[in-house]
């Protein structure tokens, strides 16, 4: 393993390097989800029977669903406050009920989807549940990159090392939670 | 200047003759959609051509290049393969296609039709005359073989012959034509029932 | 530092200079793959049928996976890797007076990334059914549908290849742009940042802003293709000519993406080789900023004839012909900068004056495609390929060149042989002339794009047409000859030429202030910066030019 | 262009107008940008004991160079988008009306023509259907209706100077009037698949007594 290059301390525009990275992960990250929200967007103006399908979608998980995203982001912003105080034991507690947070949002989602599947309503049944299925499962492919590099972070932060990226993940995962605050109106509530 | 493209196009390219070489590589187009070894693809509507008899391969080749073949607007698969014939440009390349065609191993014919093999038998009576009770066919009354041919396809243009779709030229193909009387007198089902009955034969 | 051992030093580095002739070594051979296709698709169009020396007769259905793969792989395997990632990783460490890039695994995981896509879309020639024929646009429902394409492994590699491929340059921007914005040397201000550094990370972020789109536009083709949805499937309620936008959201201000940096070396090469500053310098910044804040609203006119909305046309028509006016400025910039020079004609420079006479080229019929009414009678013919090659080759070969033949002294601390430079950029430049001119005559004639062979149309059949593809094709031919000796010159001058100097060419960025070649960790002490990159000639100086990083002292060092 | 391919609908000369147009405009700037580089790298060239000159374009009197070819540029651009713009419109958007409508079908690798029959009514029983020909009367001005049964076509008439993609799922209508009798090509101008190349069709422009003769011979 080489040691870090001077390049990565330096920060000449005063905001920490990795911080600005995430950030310009989470900008490409915005156009990917938006072109495929815009395209949705526009042909669910077209296509005003999408409604029908959308009533399938059950809103109650969806809004559980959106209930355990917030609260682990919670989690997350605590175990950044415990990051930066230096309390690596409660970071870590707390990043690992983040995860949690995440693993019952993706057990809630494979329950519903089997539901849905088992009714019929699969990727191929017309085009409302084509977005739906692809939307939904980039995203939640991302909660599952997050817990991934959350799960890494928690165990270099349990050894007292590269505690600031205790915040970069935050970031990020909160954005994965603000995604989902926009596909769960989009695909859930609007009937 | 032309000398310079005459000396460039030898020094690149190999005079054009007919030959077993010359054969594969000619079907190099074909097997995009006919398969290596002649086998078919019902996807796209390209049947099984294993084993075809060289000069019904050749026929067909003039056929659909002439465009007594495949202009028919109903003719929708026969409309893919008529741009292809149409780009062999010599008949050296086309004896040459044919006759590595015709080379090929005959495949045996996997069945996508459910008829009944009892009836088409009675139907089938009707074919022996020109394509034989083993329906091997007789080159001499220009009947190809019906044995190792995809089944789908023999219903398809049993169906295109029945419709005026295919055999409508009488100047051009008065071959084709003779086919249309005997089609007229088959039904859906009957049409499905011999189509089986050919399939079990071998 | 310790000992490293080969497969430490070569492969598994994580130091920018490796990584970037690891992007350039790639790009190099993905250029030979991409030549050969032309060759031989070429040979096809010039003699038709016949036997092609080194492959074979072409089949249309090979034709095609031939032209879409040339394509695909110029621009995204060719293009991209040498003008963003080479220049950007082996340049911008260097140039800001820094020791490495921000973030060196990152770097390394995006070449990884970018060698598993070529891999992939190599792979995708052999699998059955042959590579992907459906052009490099790949509009569904012909790329979606495997019985309309007829390729169904090749072209969902080829898919799965230029996804991979995309993501490795994300990564790869996001490296740039943080390390610019953060690690510049002490004193190093905006504007004393060199064009070429600017261009590069203006650059991916054009690129990062309009990929997103088509990332999702990809991932919706990759499930019509596997799972059987209908996002692009008119009989499934899906809209084909959706794609078409996601396509040309991303498409035209990929353009922009690889036109920039060319644009950037060139003016590195001219200020140097002319000994002049660079004429007003910001007003290249700010046509560079209107140009990519403009190509994100042109990309319709690659659609004007495809269905949409015929209003629509003439909103992009505009924007189209607007956009023309800043490229217009940075050329009269760049001709500008010549006046009053010094002007020595090396082979980087002869290149660098070549991208701008032939950039030029490409510019100018560009506003025949642009302009709607013209277009209907130009669109998707041969002179769309000779106009789009017009651009794409100066911004790929011949600013590539040019940046190869200035920078190989500091990648390799020694020279390339001059004269063999020399015959090989009139050995490169002539030929491509003879290539592309005739074909802007084919296209006016009403010669279409993509077509395997012209002998069933009559109007096009003709032998004075046939003898203009010859004459194109042997061009071709010729001109692929004259990269022998480049390719003799670089591996020959790697080895054994002209050992250089830290700053053979007198120059003034950054890099020139290290060794020559640089060591891991760059400079022995970071530099620091006291003036704009650009001040040659200063009036009341003795040497004609003073490098970024003398100290304003007085006393001279150089 | 007229002396490279042939005019054959009314509106071809129109767009070969905007052609010409550009063709000086851009060609203006083009040659005298050129003419002024190579001016430059000549007159400019390294010489024994002449120094560089300092210039830094930041000036009034500099820039200026810069100001007046980009506001040309600038009235040079609105010319051309106002021609473009007003072919445009009378091409694709302003449709006058139709003496007779024929169908266009685009498929893989062909194209299907659907005539109106003598009653010049599409639709009815005599409608003539054929595949890659196309018969059309001199002087007529014709409605297209663009279909595609399969993926994306582009129906081009060089020598109409006319080009519209076909769409799979809907139904374009375009125009065109016929100028002159004769025998052109019609390509395939958006990659369909293997046979894209070989889709050619056959456009016989001829005089309302040979079309007449002609459905008529086709309707026994």
């Amino acid at each position: 393993m080489s040691t870090m290059p001077i390049a990565t301390t330096r920060s000449m525009t005063g905001i920490p390097t990795g911080r600005l990275a995430v950030w310009w992960v989470i900008g490409s990250e915005i156009v990917i989800f938006g072109g495929l929200l815009a395209c949705y967007l526009l042909l669910r103006n077209l296509y005003p029977h999408w409604g029908e399908s959308a009533a399938h979608t059950s809103t109650l998980a969806g809004a559980i669903n959106t209930f355990v995203l917030l609260t682990s982001s919670l989690f997350v912003v605590l175990a950044h406050h415990a990051a930066e105080r230096k309390r690596h034991i409660a970071a870590f507690f707390y990043l690992w009920l983040t995860i949690g947070g995440g693993l019952t949002f993706l057990l809630i989602k494979a329950f519903e989807w089997s539901y849905e599947i088992a009714q019929g309503y699969t990727i191929t049944a017309n085009l409302f549940w084509s977005y739906y299925y692809t939307a939904a499962g980039i995203h939640a492919s991302h909660v599952i990159v997050g817990m991934i590099i959350m799960a890494i972070i928690s165990f270099d932060v349990l050894r007292q090392r590269n505690l600031p990226r205790v915040e970069l993940i935050g970031i990020y995962w909160h954005f994965v939670d603000i995604v989902w605050i926009f596909l769960f109106p989009l695909l859930y509530i609007a009937k | 200047m032309l000398r310079l493209y005459v000396v460039v196009a030898l020094s690149f390219s190999l005079p054009v003759v007919a030959s077993p070489r010359q054969g594969k590589q000619t079907y190099a187009f074909c097997a995009v959609c006919h398969g290596e070894r002649g086998e078919g693809n019902h996807t796209v509507g390209a049947p099984q051509i294993a084993g075809m008899e060289e000069w019904y391969v050749r026929e067909q080749l003039l056929k659909f290049q002439q465009g007594v073949r495949g202009t028919h607007p109903e003719d929708i698969a026969g409309m893919r393969m008529r741009p292809m014939a149409r780009y062999l440009q010599n008949t050296a390349q086309i004896e040459a296609v044919s006759a590595y065609v015709a080379a090929l191993p005959t495949l045996k014919s996997t069945s996508t039709l459910k008829g009944s093999w009892v009836k088409g038998e009675v139907h089938y009576k009707l074919c022996i005359a020109c394509h034989g009770a083993d329906g091997k066919g007789n080159s001499q009354l220009k009947a190809p073989a019906l044995v190792g041919r995809s089944d789908w396809y023999l219903l398809t243009q049993m169906r295109n012959y029945k419709a005026g779709v295919r055999g409508n030229d009488p100047k051009r193909d008065p071959v084709g034509m003779t086919m249309r009387p005997i089609t007229m007198t088959l039904d859906e089902q009957a049409m499905i029932d011999v189509v089986a009955y050919i399939s079990g034969l071998r | 530092m310790t000992e490293q051992n080969f497969w430490q030093k070569y492969i598994f580095s994580t130091d920018h200079k490796i990584i970037g002739m690891q992007y350039m070594f790639t790009g190099m051979i993905m250029a030979l793959i991409g030549g050969y296709f032309a060759y031989t698709f070429r040979m096809q169009l010039a003699f038709p049928g016949t036997e092609v020396f080194g492959f074979g007769t072409v089949s249309p259905h090979e034709y095609n996976s031939l032209v879409t793969n040339h394509g695909t792989i110029m621009i995204f395997w060719v293009a991209m890797p040498v003008l963003l990632a080479t220049f950007g990783n082996f340049l911008i460490p260097l140039m800001i007076g820094c020791d490495d890039m921000v973030f060196p695994r990152l770097n390394r995981l995006s070449y990884q990334v970018f060698l598993l896509s070529a891999i992939v879309l190599v792979a995708s020639f052999f699998v059955a059914g042959g590579g992907f024929g459906g052009a490099w646009t790949a509009y569904p429902p012909l790329s979606a549908q495997a019985k309309y394409n007829m390729t169904q492994y090749g072209a969902t590699l080829w898919l799965i290849a230029v996804a991979l491929e995309f993501v490795a340059f994300l990564l790869g921007g996001i490296n740039f742009i943080t390390t610019l914005m953060n690690s510049r040397a002490k004193g190093m201000k905006m504007y004393d940042i060199p064009i070429v550094l600017w261009m590069i990370v203006l650059a991916s972020i054009l690129f990062m802003a309009s990929v997103g789109p088509l990332i999702a536009g990809a991932i919706m083709l990759l499930f019509d293709q596997t799972l059987g949805t209908g996002f692009f499937d008119p009989a499934q309620g899906g809209d084909p000519i959706l794609w078409q936008h996601l396509f040309w959201f991303f498409g035209h201000p990929e353009v922009y993406v690889v036109l920039l940096p060319a644009m950037g070396i060139v003016a590195e090469i001219i200020t140097v080789f002319s000994r002049k500053k660079l004429f007003a310098y910001k007003t290249v910044l700010y046509t560079a900023f209107a140009t990519g804040v403009l190509s994100f609203f042109v990309w319709a006119h690659h659609q004007f004839i495809a269905g949409i909305d015929p209003r629509m046309a003439n909103v992009f028509a505009v924007t189209t012909l607007l956009i023309s006016i800043p490229i217009a400025e940075m050329l009269f910039v760049y001709i500008a900068t010549l006046y009053g020079g010094s002007i020595r004609l090396t082979a980087a420079m002869l290149f660098a004056l070549s991208f701008l006479a032939a950039f030029l080229i490409g510019g100018v019929t560009g506003i025949f495609l642009g302009a709607s009414g013209a277009d209907i009678y130009f669109h998707d013919t041969y002179f769309v390929v000779a106009h789009f090659h017009y651009t794409f080759f100066p911004i790929a070969i011949l600013a590539v060149f040019a940046g190869l033949y200035y920078w190989f002294p500091k990648m390799f601390g020694r020279h390339m042989s001059e004269t063999l430079g020399k015959i090989h950029f009139w050995g490169t430049f002539i030929p491509f002339n003879l290539i592309f001119l005739p074909l802007f005559f084919l296209g006016a004639a009403g010669q279409h794009r993509r077509i395997y062979s012209y002998e069933l149309f009559s109007e096009l059949n003709s032998a004075d047409f046939q003898n203009l593809r010859v004459l194109a094709t042997v061009a071709l031919i010729v001109m692929l000859i004259f990269q022998l000796p480049f390719l003799y010159n670089f591996f020959a001058s790697m080895l054994r030429g002209k050992v250089a100097t830290a700053n053979p060419w007198q120059a003034n960025t950054l890099e020139w202030a290290a060794p020559s070649p640089p060591p891991h960790g760059n400079f022995a002490t970071l530099p620091e910066v006291y003036r704009p990159p650009y001040e040659y000639s200063v009036p009341g100086r003795e040497s004609d030019f003073w490098p970024q990083h003398e100290k304003p002292s007085g006393e001279s060092k150089a | 262009m007229d002396l490279i391919i042939e005019q054959a609908s009314s509106f071809a000369a129109d767009i070969d107008m905007v052609i010409l147009l550009i063709a000086v405009l851009a060609g203006f700037w083009f040659f005298l940008a050129e003419a002024v580089l190579f001016y430059f790298i000549f007159k400019f060239r390294q010489r024994k004991g002449v120094k560089a000159q300092y210039i830094t374009g930041t000036r009034k009197e500099e820039k200026k160079w810069l100001h007046w070819p980009h506001n040309l540029i600038i009235v040079c651009d609105l010319v051309i988008i106002f021609f473009a713009i007003k072919v445009w419109y009378d091409i694709k958007q302003d449709l006058p009306p139709a003496q007779e409508v024929v169908q266009v079908i685009g498929r893989q690798w062909s194209w299907q023509f659907v005539h109106p029959g003598l009653d010049k009514q599409l639709g009815t029983a005599d409608d003539v259907a054929t595949v890659d020909e196309l018969r059309v009367k001199v002087g007529v001005t014709y409605h297209f209706k663009l279909e595609s049964r399969d993926v994306l076509h582009s129906f081009s008439v060089p020598v109409f100077r006319l080009k519209q993609d076909a769409v799979p799922g809907r139904v374009f209508t375009g125009w065109f009037t016929p100028t002159k009798t004769g025998t052109y090509d019609i390509q395939c101008a958006e990659m369909c698949g293997m046979g894209h190349g070989l889709m050619q069709g056959r456009l016989v422009i001829e005089d309302e007594a040979a079309h007449d003769e002609w459905l008529r011979n086709k309707a026994t």
